[in-house]
């Protein structure tokens, strides 16, 4: 087998066809093979980017810088659908997650999710309950003045958006909650909200124990 | 005089051969004497270096040999002025100790009955200790992380993305009640019987009226959602015009009804 | 398609025969590639060994522990001649370089960590075979006295923790080796050390041979 190394076969050619600037010899695709696993094991074990010059220390023949990208370029292709990347920082090559894993990876160190304040809880619920509403019959519902920093939180949110304004004077806006919101609660209907004669009779049902 | 003696003792028999004097490997030069203080992890340990070093039986130890060499150890240390652990002159006691034991004639039914053997006690710390000594040697060759393999932590970037806050069905519930538990005393603040529906489809209505234009009645209502949809269209518009958010016109009798936002008519 | 989704061809039975406790639909059979996706960025991405109860976390699915263990062996599976594997250690799974790796590795990073004094790992080996033992049995079987300085790197080291006290004059603290050590090991229980009997077989046959 090693009298024959230094000559390729057709077929060989055919397997790695866009490694051109290697040397397609059989024994050295085995040490490339092995290479590419070593640099693997490196780079997944590496807390910091690991430059070429770094790489190369890792590699028992000699090759040049090109061809140690191509490797890795061949790595980070053979990574390609994983929930983990090989991508080329500024310091050099790296892993790394996916975003897209970001989600399930968060679960397994939750951090405390923040909440929305009273205020806003309450302007969505009336909104969700009164659409289309005017900041004016929110503020007549909750008594006290509504923030307009309150209502960006929600448009912002994609929960709430203006879709008319109500033919008074000063043309107050009408706002109303979005389908956004129906599928970010998982509903596909406002009905599907808890109905508020059911609140009310909750309501009344605690006023009279506690009455 | 101590041959002698350990011919009345007849299990105290050497192996190999007797050693009269300080062995070769004995001697070592003053100034690394300290070294080979820490060399041995203590008197146990010196104890066994020499036992296997002159290939003694643990399990059938010469104890006038074995006391011999150790106390020239000792004597030596001393010489040089080191100071020995006290650990290392209790069991230069200890052995002197087994080794007059031994010296003294048992009782007949004692050894018959393989009785106490003053050396017991030492061969079974020895035996103990060594045991110890082969499993630290064995705990220090397995591949342990981060010497003899590394562990892969591949890096997960923390994102800038905000966690925003999620809201559930019963926060809306919870914060609906909180505004009736405020608004109790309010008598004008009664909960209306109002269907969800209806609202829902005013702003259905006015999303689809938003560019302004003239809708034809007719193209609001979807015929094909069933009554109960057609009727909950009905009334949104009905309540929608109620509420000055839509205007209704019709030009002729029995002619087209249209339907446009109330914004159109005050952008005209 | 989705239509016959919950029944199997023969031909995916042949494909996972090793599957059997899975249930094997088309559409779950694509959730447990994803699934093992997951779980691969996850145990690839974690610096300590995760447990089954931590990986439950991750699957949208459930899952009993059965099934997670068999996705894992598959997983452990599919890296099969990489310079990485993954393994089952005392306090979870997780993924190590090769011992193999680390002649190459070691280029990369030539500061090794401190290899330890006989005292300490002889100490370490008493604390491992016998425990849980005291300052005294462990200077009781030495032969010496054993420096709170021993215990202490055993201890920083997060190797060797103290475990409670012994009802006796003194109320001496107890020690004993932490899963950290069998992870550090990459082992799974204390059974899998080298047994005593194993390194004293000679001896006891030097017993067994006078006796």
């Amino acid at each position: 087998m090693s009298g024959q190394a230094g000559r390729l076969t057709p077929s060989e050619e055919i397997i790695y066809p866009d490694r051109a600037g290697l040397i397609q010899s059989v024994g050295e695709q085995i040490d490339l093979q092995k290479l590419k696993r070593v640099l693997e094991a490196a780079l997944l074990t590496s807390a910091d980017p690991l430059s070429i010059a770094e790489l190369k220390k890792l590699g028992d023949t000699p090759l040049d810088n090109r061809q140690f990208e191509t490797l890795l370029e061949e790595l980070a292709q053979d990574w390609q659908g994983r929930g983990v990347e090989l991508s080329r920082v500024a310091s050099g090559w790296r892993f790394r997650a996916r975003p897209e894993m970001q989600q399930y990876l968060d679960r397994l160190n939750p951090q405390k999710p923040p909440r929305y304040s009273r205020a806003v809880l309450e302007t969505l619920a009336i909104i969700a309950y009164h659409q289309p509403v005017t900041r004016g019959d929110i503020e007549e519902i909750r008594g006290v003045a509504v923030s307009a920093q309150i209502l960006k939180t929600l448009e912002t949110r994609g929960w709430v958006e203006v879709v008319g304004t109500r033919d008074a004077p000063g043309k107050p806006e009408l706002f109303a909650t979005t389908k956004q919101l129906l599928d970010d609660l998982n509903l596909r209907a406002l009905q599907e909200l808890p109905s508020l004669q059911e609140i009310g009779a909750l309501l009344e049902q605690d006023t009279t124990a506690t009455a | 005089m101590m041959e002698t003696q350990q011919q009345l003792v007849p299990f105290a028999r050497i192996h190999g051969e007797p050693m009269l004097e300080l062995p070769q490997d004995l001697y070592i030069p003053p100034d690394a004497l300290e070294l080979v203080l820490e060399t041995f992890q203590g008197p146990l340990d010196l104890l066994l270096y020499l036992i296997r070093k002159h290939n003694l039986d643990v399990l059938d130890i010469p104890m006038a040999e074995l006391t011999r060499q150790y106390m020239g150890y000792i004597e030596m240390m001393q010489k040089h002025r080191l100071e020995l652990a006290a650990d290392y002159l209790l069991m230069a006691a200890v052995l002197i100790e087994i080794k007059s034991r031994m010296l003294l004639p048992r009782p007949p039914k004692a050894s018959e009955e393989g009785g106490e053997d003053p050396r017991a006690e030492l061969m079974r710390r020895l035996l103990e200790y060594e045991q110890i000594k082969l499993a630290a040697q064995k705990l220090n060759e397995l591949p342990q992380a981060g010497r003899d393999f590394e562990i892969v932590q591949v890096l997960i970037e923390n994102t800038v993305r905000e966690r925003l806050p999620e809201v559930s069905v019963e926060d809306l519930r919870q914060a609906w009640l909180g505004l009736l538990a405020r608004a109790k005393l309010n008598t004008h603040h009664k909960v209306r019987r109002e269907q969800l529906s209806v609202r829902e489809q005013m702003t259905h209505i006015l999303r689809s009226l938003q560019g302004g234009e003239f809708v034809e009645f007719g193209r609001l209502f979807d015929v094909e959602s069933g009554l109960p949809k057609l009727i909950v269209t009905f009334i949104a518009i009905l309540e929608l015009a109620k509420e000055y958010l839509v205007e209704i016109q019709q030009s002729e009798t029995l002619g087209n009804i249209y339907v446009r936002t109330s914004r159109a008519i005050n952008a005209e």
